[in-house]
């Protein structure tokens, strides 16, 4: 039973691991800000969900308990991104004129 | 470890004195951030550098230094972080009001400096 | 006896204070009160004669500070008594004098006031038994004739010679001070009697010259001598009573009286007749030819004060019993004749309008009666026999030839004193014959008359005295003499004959040639050049002046030099001074400071080397793009984090927690500034400096670095583990640094939070009232951001319940009020920043100054119920509940004070983000430079291009 | 249970969270002030029992949470503590009545900045323990900041400005020192700290003495030593008077911490570092007397010339404290209060010209006769000559007895600087007057219309009592001296101190 | 291979690969090169710190970084909110 | 009821919240949290700059199911565009207009949307008819303004009408 929830926890650890990787590498790798964007804010966040998932099996194998708690930063990352994101895309955006898109298409 | 941390009050030490030393209010500002960084690593390398025993008493766990770092300057750090942001707050409304009042920020003469030709360091915007 | 001595040094003050309270009372009954003083006191003199003529010291002691020596005693012997006399029956003269010699222009209440402080203080000089007191006095009488001198201070020659008389004979009363207390170390006591018994342990002692010169120093500048002497013709620009009072009689005696009061302590070495001989002949010489050329009457018979005081000072130079006694008999010869003389000059002045003795003349016509009493005084003055000055003159001749020094110094002191007979009668005749005979005067306004009679009386007195001592000495003036100089000479007191007559011998030769001399000078200088025409310049005094002038020049120059107001300035000296106490021990002792004390290291696991970069690189970066401030901040935000993180990886959750909460709230308060201020800085300073600023930060950094690398490999032998274990039995908290901060060392958060209360409260008060036009302005609506909004209104609640979480937990968890208390107020901050300061304020309706006060009382009241058990501010107490239903609650007292920590800091938080948040534009300007162009700004900074 | 040692803290703080409650406009200022008075009176009553009991040669001391001294926060109220914690209870009383002659009506928060700077000396003046004195110094600081700015504008802000970043530094480099003092010896009570000193391992010394310096530092630069005086004379000069005069003790707290840390952890009795620092202090406090006289000298405006005056009687007071000897000691203590009396009295005296005449410069072209002169003149000619050391008050009194008890080897260059420097202020502090009382207008025209205000008796009345608190301590010498020369040789009993401190048990707890 | 054992090692390298993710944001956060890049560097840093938090906490088998995982979580958004608002308008508070 | 318990979703959502962080459900912790829950959105309801009413419920599992469906899928999509060469990726914007009018429920789609990888809403536009989407990949404008409105646009209309 241990080394099943062992072997989940391991796969949660290795998926958030590289989510981590992937957002922070195509934070680096991508060369505009708006791709760059992408990356990070989500996978990220997916990444770190994931690992924390893991955090509370993990303690919970240790005989600590069920952490259900460390969920909530999850709960709380997944309302802050959007903001986050959004906000950072705005300001892009004021920054990068160029980047402008037009405006969107009249009523009907 | 030691090293480590010795080096990093020393780096933090030497920009913030150098940004102290420069002549607007805002940099001398970061200056002082910087130098409240410094400070605060410093007060707490006086209960040595250890890893993972935070001070929380945990039960039937011997409360001695074996098991838990040392407290005190925890809890001194704490007050020089309150007490630093306050006067950080009371500096920056005082550079707000200074160039406010006086139409500048130079922190000696109000005399609108030249600004004189800028290169951009590490290239213009994309 | 004792209190008649009170009394009489009493009497002047009490009646200066009634004079100044008394002062719409008419004039002549001001000066009756004024002359009060003098009288009694003359009385009180009077009535202590018997006994000081008997030979008695008469004593009164008080204590004052006797812990450094410094005792009231009052000593009257017969040099104090006879100098008394003086002070108080001239100070009775010329207060009748001042009364009409006054204009009704001038305070007379005023004048009179000064005049009695002045005769206080001066009394009290005369009648100190104790050097301390005595320089107390000493240094009074200086600052009074600063007032006197000065009273005329619409004009600038007053307002000049107030301030030169203070500073050289104040400057000298310093001397004077050290002097003293040197003699004070040397004799054990400052007691005049036990001074004056000391004298050969003084002489003795290797402190004796510095104890004598700076003494000297005092009593030269006081006495007018060579090359200070220049003070007291500028003194003149003082009302006439004030200079025949000062500059005659009593100040400027001063200085003589206290060679003749220390000369047994003080006289008897070579040095001291070298020194004394030299100057006071100098003097003597220099006053009396600048005499001749003087114009002005008064500036004329002040030169001739100059030469009488080193006439003086030379014979208590000369040291002999003779000398001495002639000195005393001089001090009292020219008080009378010159006080009677500066009344004269002070009535021609008075009825013609000028001084300048080349506008006048032929005055014996105009005013008969004074112009006689004026060529007496003149004449006594001059030495010439059956007056008065003739008798010292002549003991002054016998001195000066008589002495056993050496012989290049007998012919030294008698051509000097040849020459003294020769100038003095040079310009005395100039005196004479240039106001009362010839022609003139020329140019008045008015024709001059006699003046009032009430204003004669005292110089009528004064000339009859000289001339019933000039011709009965013996009957006159000797019983006060004897008690003078015997009081000074004690056992050593000469035999002297008190005649007008020796018979034929070298003084009266002396006098004679002195004449003759002096009649062929006086005629010899006016025929070969015209001597109305001779312009004096007083070199010492121009040279006083420059210097003086040099003094506040260098003083401002230095001062602006060192301190000019520079920040950077002030910051280098600082870090500097800091950086040599710093560096210093470690450099002296490199060895043992900076030892490799190989069992303390300890390894670090490599993400901690990942915090070392994450924590050094954006401060680094921070350095190097400083000048794009909104960059620099995004890195000391990094920093910042890492420091956070590197707080968690060290064991510190709390300290992360508090630095991470302060690090936003100092971002946001950073932002919001920047909005008002310029966004970047330009580089000012020129290569050299930065390189030097660069250079200081290095060793700024290293030396820290050093000092605590080394801090860190020394054993660690701390209080703390004592803490560790009472913590939970004694403070009832798991986390031992919460319990620190609300127990052990709650004192210190107690201070903290009123750091941070009053933080919020200067912020208050600085932008309260403050309009400020934002550096650059965006147009247009502000931009909607509902959506991040309605987003945080589903994350605020939770932020909140979490911020209460953390403050219940913060004693057995990471957490506390602090924190807490920040928690709760950042969503807030963030709805500040996505809705807008307005319509937030409009729905919260919160009063954060009340929220503080109301915190610091709970904060209070919670340290102090304790008081109310008995037991110390601050004791934490422990409450075990059983509740039903909800089972055990523990609640530690701890906790009321925490929730005082979270209301101040949540208050004084809000208060600075509001009141910063919700600044009024200014009214003149919208921007300061202007509206932001949105398509030209820089990617890169976010700046505009200039 | 003895509550003493702890209500000159806790009552200006209690009277500072009043005054915030009550700052609604429906209260008015009447109340605020009432507030004030009545915190001020009670600190007033709590000072002189304090007085009472130091007098008698008490100890009073306080172990905060009831923790013994070595775990917790120590008040100790010994004789100097209660020296300095009366001088700020006399000159606040005196500065807080020429504030209610308008100014705390102007500026926001005054009353309860003013009582929170209270609370700031007073702790600062009786804690034991070396942290807690940061803090109170902080609380101090930063309610200065708040009376030197409330109500202030234009240039003050700037000033202000290099006050406060000063002052952060300052503490920053304090924090410094703390940081390593605490990593070296392993604790903050000062007790303490003077044992764990006194056995000071030999590899240790180097570093403790880097450590202390730096503190040494900090507290000349509160206190305004050369070269560290640069921020005084400009801060002072801009602050409201009422604020000026109460800030005449603050360089004071400088130099009591100097004092505190000399004779506790630089004592005879601290091996390796006894004495260390004293002879740079005694040279470095010789050379401001000259410059600070030179600062007289060169100011052309009244309150520069007073920040002068004060950064000249801190050097006097450095010069006393670093001769160590008990005599020159407590010469300093009662110099010091006479210093803070008369200086405070003549921002007073300032402010009071300032407000009859527009200005206090004593630029020739602006100097302009005083109407009704007569009463700010006075009080100017005893304020002047107390201040300068001319008899027969405290100056001179205070200096005479600093000399006389000068030790011979060293009386050199003392007297030398002080009197010299004595002499440059007399001249200085002359020009002054006679320019201020005694200039006929020069150039009033150019100098533009005079903005006068009328002159209000309470402004009057406060530079008066100070000046009667310097006549009354020029009377009453010899007791004060007493007491001040007891205080001397009690600082001088380290061991007493320590002795005293670590056999405290608390009231209920294990000790 | 024990499970466990792999689990701790899978841990460690868990932590690596945040420790370079954090490298790689420090990089953007240095070289830029907009300004919004900084400020998506910030955050993307606070956010993977939190997973370095957990991992440590993991490692130590401590739950005492839970709070300070709670409070990043809560506020590295709230720098990116205040930073971007400035980017957008300079008054962060309108 | 509205007066003292403004919104009952956010009190239970707050004492699960709380019992979570405390990790107890001790009678006291309910207690207290039920206080808080209580507490909180009173004084959060004067913090509410738009009031946003919430509908049925019924389709919130069925949309969370597909939504944790598209993060995965579009997760692994976006490693690998992120991996790969860069050339292959043609990022563009595009206007979603927008059907549902309820502010929390834009607010929830435009969430949605940033938090599926590949997709970014960067701006609403004033009259809220409109959000302007940035695709990492972006081969069918219309495609994805299709899937956006249907997978999550029309449930969230009924979760906030
Ligand atoms: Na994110
Ligand atoms: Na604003």
């Amino acid at each position: 039973m241990n080394a099943a929830i062992d072997l989940v926890l391991i796969a949660l650890l290795v998926a958030g691991s590289i989510f981590i990787l992937v957002g922070a590498l195509g934070l680096v790798k991508l060369s505009d800000v708006f791709r760059r964007l992408h990356a990070p804010t989500k996978s990220s966040t997916l990444g770190v969900g994931c690992v924390l998932l893991a955090s509370v099996g993990y303690h919970l194998l240790q005989g600590e308990g069920l952490q259900l708690r460390e969920l909530l930063i999850t709960v709380f990352l997944f309302i802050t991104a959007p903001i986050s994101a959004h906000l950072i895309g705005k300001a892009a955006l004021a920054l990068l004129p160029g980047h402008q898109p037009a405006p969107p298409p009249g009523d009907d | 470890m030691e090293l480590a941390l010795a080096t990093a009050i020393g780096v933090l030490t030497a920009v913030a004195v150098y940004l102290m030393l420069r002549a607007r209010s805002f940099d001398v500002i970061l200056g002082l951030t910087f130098l409240s960084y410094a400070t605060n690593l410093l007060i707490f390398a006086g209960g040595r550098p250890v890893v993972g025993k935070a001070p929380i008493i945990a039960d039937g766990v011997p409360a001695d230094l074996a098991h838990y770092t040392d407290p005190l300057p925890q809890a001194l750090v704490l007050t020089a972080i309150v007490i630093s942001f306050a006067m950080t707050a009371v500096s920056i409304v005082l550079a707000m009001r200074s160039r406010a009042d006086n139409g500048g920020d130079h922190v000696d003469a109000h005399d609108a400096a030249p600004e004189e030709a800028r290169s951009n360091p590490g290239g213009g915007g994309r | 006896m004792p209190q008649t001595l009170d009394l009489l040094l009493a009497l002047p003050f009490l009646l200066a204070a009634v004079v100044a309270a008394a002062h719409r009372l008419p004039r002549t009954v001001i000066a009756w009160i004024a002359a009060l003083a003098p009288l009694l006191g003359l009385a009180l003199l009077g009535a202590m004669t018997p006994a000081i003529l008997d030979g008695q010291v008469l004593h009164s002691r008080h204590l004052w500070l006797p812990r450094i020596g410094l005792e009231f005693t009052l000593r009257l012997d017969g040099f104090a008594w006879m100098f008394a006399m003086l002070v108080l029956a001239i100070g009775a003269l010329v207060i009748m004098y001042a009364r009409y010699y006054l204009s009704r222009n001038d305070s007379l209440p005023r004048l009179l006031a000064f005049l009695l402080l002045f005769m206080g203080a001066m009394l009290g000089v005369v009648i100190s038994g104790n050097l301390l007191l005595l320089s107390v006095f000493w240094e009074l009488t200086s600052l009074t004739s600063f007032l006197l001198i000065g009273f005329w201070s619409h004009r600038q020659d007053a307002r000049e010679g107030a301030r030169m008389a203070l500073v050289i004979t104040g400057g000298g009363g310093l001397a004077l001070l050290g002097g003293v207390l040197l003699i004070g170390r040397i004799v054990g006591s400052y007691d005049l009697d036990a001074v004056l018994a000391a004298g050969d342990a003084l002489r003795a002692s290797p402190l004796y010259p510095w104890a004598l010169y700076l003494v000297l120093g005092g009593i030269f500048t006081k006495s007018a001598q060579f090359p200070l002497h220049f003070w007291l013709p500028q003194a003149m620009a003082a009302p006439t009573p004030v200079s025949a009072y000062l500059h005659s009689a009593t100040m400027v005696k001063a200085g003589v009286f206290l060679l003749a009061r220390l000369h047994p302590a003080l006289a008897g070495t070579d040095l001291f007749f070298y020194t004394v001989c030299t100057i006071g002949a100098l003097t003597l010489l220099v006053g009396a030819w600048n005499a001749i050329f003087e114009h002005d009457l008064k500036g004329l018979l002040a030169y001739s004060t100059i030469s009488h005081l080193g006439l003086i000072t030379m014979l208590f130079g000369l040291g002999t019993p003779m000398a001495v006694v002639a000195g005393v008999f001089h001090i009292l010869n020219h008080a009378i004749f010159k006080c009677s003389l500066f009344m004269a000059a002070g009535i021609i002045d008075h009825e013609t309008g000028t001084r300048d003795i080349r506008k006048l003349g032929g005055l014996r016509r105009l005013m008969p009666f004074t112009s006689a009493l004026a060529i007496i005084a003149s004449l006594s003055m001059a030495g010439i026999p059956l007056l008065n000055g003739f008798l010292s003159k002549e003991m002054f001749f016998a001195a000066a030839i008589e002495t056993d020094a050496p012989l290049p110094m007998r012919i030294f002191t008698g051509i000097t004193a040849l020459l003294a007979g020769v100038l003095g009668v040079a310009y005395s005749l100039r005196f004479v014959y240039e106001s009362f005979f010839g022609d003139g005067p020329r140019g008045l306004d008015t024709l001059p008359h006699e003046p009032p009679r009430w204003m004669k009386i005292p110089v009528e007195v004064l000339v009859v005295l000289c001339v019933a001592v000039g011709i009965v000495p013996a009957l006159t003036v000797a019983p006060v003499l004897h008690a003078g100089a015997g009081a000074i000479l004690g056992s050593a007191m000469p035999e002297y004959d008190l005649a007008v007559w020796h018979g034929l011998n070298w003084p009266l030769a002396m006098s004679i040639a002195g004449i003759l001399g002096g009649v062929l000078l006086y005629f010899g200088l006016a025929r070969l050049l015209n001597l109305h025409a001779v312009v004096t310049r007083a070199i010492g005094r121009d040279l006083f002046t420059y210097n003086l002038e040099l003094l506040f020049v260098a003083g401002s120059r230095i001062t602006r030099a060192l301190a000019n107001g520079s920040l950077q300035r002030t910051l280098l000296w600082l870090v500097l001074s800091a950086l040599v106490v710093m560096a210093l021990p470690l450099l002296l002792d490199p060895g043992t400071a900076l030892a490799w004390n190989g069992g303390w290291r300890t390894p670090m696991q490599w993400p901690g080397w990942v915090l070392w970069l994450l924590m050094l690189v954006p401060a680094l970066t921070a350095l190097r793009l400083y000048r794009h401030r909104l960059l620099a901040v995004a890195c000391v935000s990094g920093t910042g984090l890492a420091v956070s993180l590197s707080f968690v990886f060290l064991s510190a959750p709390d300290l992360a927690l508090t630095q991470l909460m302060v690090d936003m709230v100092t971002l946001v308060l950073l932002l919001l500034a920047m909005n008002y201020l310029p966004e970047r800085s330009p580089r000012e300073t020129g290569l050299p400096r930065r390189l030097r600023d660069g250079a200081i930060a290095l060793v700024a950094g290293s030396v820290v670095g050093a000092l605590a690398w080394a801090m860190m490999l020394r054993p660690h032998d701390t209080i703390a583990v004592e803490m560790l274990q009472r913590s939970l039995p004694q403070a009832w908290g798991h986390n031992v640094v919460n319990v620190i901060l609300v127990d052990f060392r709650g004192f210190d958060t107690f201070g903290e939070i009123t750091v941070f209360a009053i933080a919020g409260l200067v912020v208050h008060a600085l932008l309260r009232r403050a309009r400020m036009a934002p550096e650059r302005h965006f147009d247009g609506p502000p931009v909607d951001l509902s959506m991040p909004a309605n987003l945080m209104q589903v994350l605020a609640p939770m932020v909140a319940a979490t911020s209460i979480y953390l403050y219940l937990r913060g004693h057995n968890a990471p957490g506390g009020g602090f924190i807490a208390g920040l928690v709760l107020a950042v969503p807030l901050l963030i709805q500040y920043v996505l809705q807008g300061a307005r319509s937030v304020e409009s729905r919260l309706g919160f009063d954060f100054i009340r929220t503080i006060g109301i915190g610091v009382v709970l904060a209070l009241a919670s340290g102090a119920a304790s008081m109310l058990l008995g037991a110390p501010f601050l004791t934490s107490g422990h409450l075990q509940l059983q509740l039903p239903l909800i089972g055990e609650l523990e609640l530690p007292s701890a906790m009321a004070f925490d929730t005082g920590v979270y209301l101040v800091v949540f208050g004084a938080a809000m208060l600075m983000l509001s009141m910063m948040g919700t600044i009024k534009g200014s009214r003149t300007r919208k921007t300061q430079r202007g509206v932001v162009d949105s398509s030209g700004r820089s990617a890169f900074t976010g700046e505009e291009p200039v | 249970m003895n509550h003493l040692p702890i209500l000159p803290v806790l009552i200006p703080m209690a009277g500072a969270a009043v005054s915030l409650m009550v700052e609604r406009r429906r209260f008015g200022a009447g109340v605020r002030r009432l507030v004030a008075w009545l915190s001020m009176a009670a600190l007033a009553a709590v000072v002189a029992m304090l007085v009472a009991d130091a007098a008698r040669g008490q100890v009073g001391t306080y172990l905060l949470g009831d923790w013994p001294a070595r775990l917790g926060i120590a008040l100790v109220a010994d004789r100097l503590s209660v020296w300095m914690v009366a001088v700020t209870t006399l000159l606040a009383a005196a500065s807080l009545l020429y504030a209610c002659s308008g100014w705390d009506r102007r500026a926001p928060h005054f009353h309860a900045l003013f009582q929170f700077q209270l609370m700031g000396l007073n702790g600062a003046f009786l804690t034991g323990d070396l942290f807690n004195l940061f803090v109170f110094f902080e609380v101090m600081l930063i309610a200065s900041y708040g009376l030197l700015l409330s109500g202030g504008r234009g240039l003050g802000m700037r000033n202000g400005f290099h006050y406060v970043v000063f002052n952060v530094t300052a503490s920053s480099l304090f924090l410094i020192a703390l940081g390593l003092i605490y990593g070296l010896l392993g604790t903050l009570n000062m007790a303490e700290l003077a044992v764990r000193i006194s056995q000071l391992p030999a590899a240790n010394v180097a570093l403790v003495k880097a450590a202390i310096g730096l503190l040494l530092v900090v507290f000349c630069a509160k206190a305004a030593l050369l070269p560290l005086y640069l921020w005084l004379p400009d801060t002072y000069a801009r602050a409201p008077a009422a604020v000026a005069a109460l800030f005449a003790v603050m360089t004071k707290v400088g130099l009591y911490a100097v004092l505190r840390v000399s004779t506790l952890l630089l004592g005879a009795g601290a091996g390796a570092l006894a004495g260390y620092g004293q002879s740079w202090l005694l040279v470095l406090g010789a050379a401001t007397l000259i410059v600070a006289a030179l600062g007289v000298l060169g100011s052309a405006r009244l309150p520069v010339m007073i920040g002068y005056l004060v950064v000249w009687s801190a050097a006097t007071l450095f010069v006393a404290f670093a001769l160590g000897e008990p005599g020159t000691v407590g010469a300093g203590l009662y110099y010091l209060a006479h210093s803070c009396f008369t200086t405070a009295a003549l921002f007073l005296i300032a402010g009071l010209i300032r407000r009859r005449h527009g200005s206090a410069d004593q630029d020739d072209s602006l100097a302009a006769a005083l109407p009704g002169r007569t009463w700010p003149g006075v009080l100017f000619l005893i304020a002047g000559v107390a201040v300068a050391g001319l008899p027969p008050l405290t100056g001179f009194l205070g200096k005479a007895a600093l000399l006389a008890a000068t030790p011979p080897s060293q009386v050199g260059l003392v007297w030398s600087t002080v009197l010299v420097s004595s002499l440059m202020v007399i001249i200085g502090v002359s020009r002054a007057g006679v320019r201020l009382f005694w200039q006929a207008p020069a150039r009033l025209e150019e100098a533009g219309p005079v903005r006068t205000a009328p002159a209000r008796p309470v402004a009057t009345i406060a530079a008066t009592v100070l000046l009667g608190y310097v006549v009354a301590m020029s009377v009453f010498a010899q007791p004060l001296l007493v007491y001040t020369d007891a205080t001397a040789r009690q600082l001088q009993d380290t061991a007493g101190y320590v002795d005293h401190l670590r056999g405290l048990a608390p009231a209920r707890r294990q000790p | 291979m024990n499970t466990t054992a792999l689990l701790d090692m899978t841990v460690t390298g868990a932590l690596g690969v945040a420790c370079l993710a954090l490298l790689l944001c420090l990089w953007r956060l240095v070289f830029g090169p907009t300004v919004s890049d900084r400020i998506l560097a910030l955050d993307t840093l606070s956010v993977t710190a939190i997973a370095v938090l957990m991992l440590w906490g993991m490692q130590l088998d401590s739950t005492v970084y839970f709070e300070a995982a709670l409070v990043i979580a809560m506020l590295g958004f709230g720098s990116t909110v205040v930073l971007s608002k400035f980017v957008l308008r300079r008054d962060i508070v309108e | 009821m509205r007066r003292w318990l403004p919104s009952p979703s956010l009190s239970v959502a707050l004492l699960v919240f709380w019992l979570l962080l405390n990790h107890s459900a001790s009678p006291g912790q309910v207690l207290l949290g039920a206080a808080l829950a209580l507490a909180i959105p009173l004084l959060a309801r004067r913090m509410d700059h738009e009031h946003c009413p919430t509908g049925s419920l019924r389709g919130v599992p069925r949309l969370a199911v597909v939504f944790a469906w598209d993060i995965i899928k579009s997760n692994l999509i976006v490693a690998a565009q992120v991996l790969g060469p860069e050339s292959r990726i043609r990022p563009g914007f595009v206007w979603v207009p927008l059907d549902i009018g309820n502010l929390r429920g834009i607010t929830v789609l435009a969430s949605m949307i940033s938090l599926t990888p590949g997709t970014l809403s960067v701006v609403l536009t004033d009259d809220r008819r409109h959000l302007l989407v940035h695709a990492l990949h972006l081969d069918d404008a219309d495609a994805l303004v299709r899937q956006i409105k249907t997978r999550y646009e029309t449930p969230l209309m009924e979760v906030f009408p």
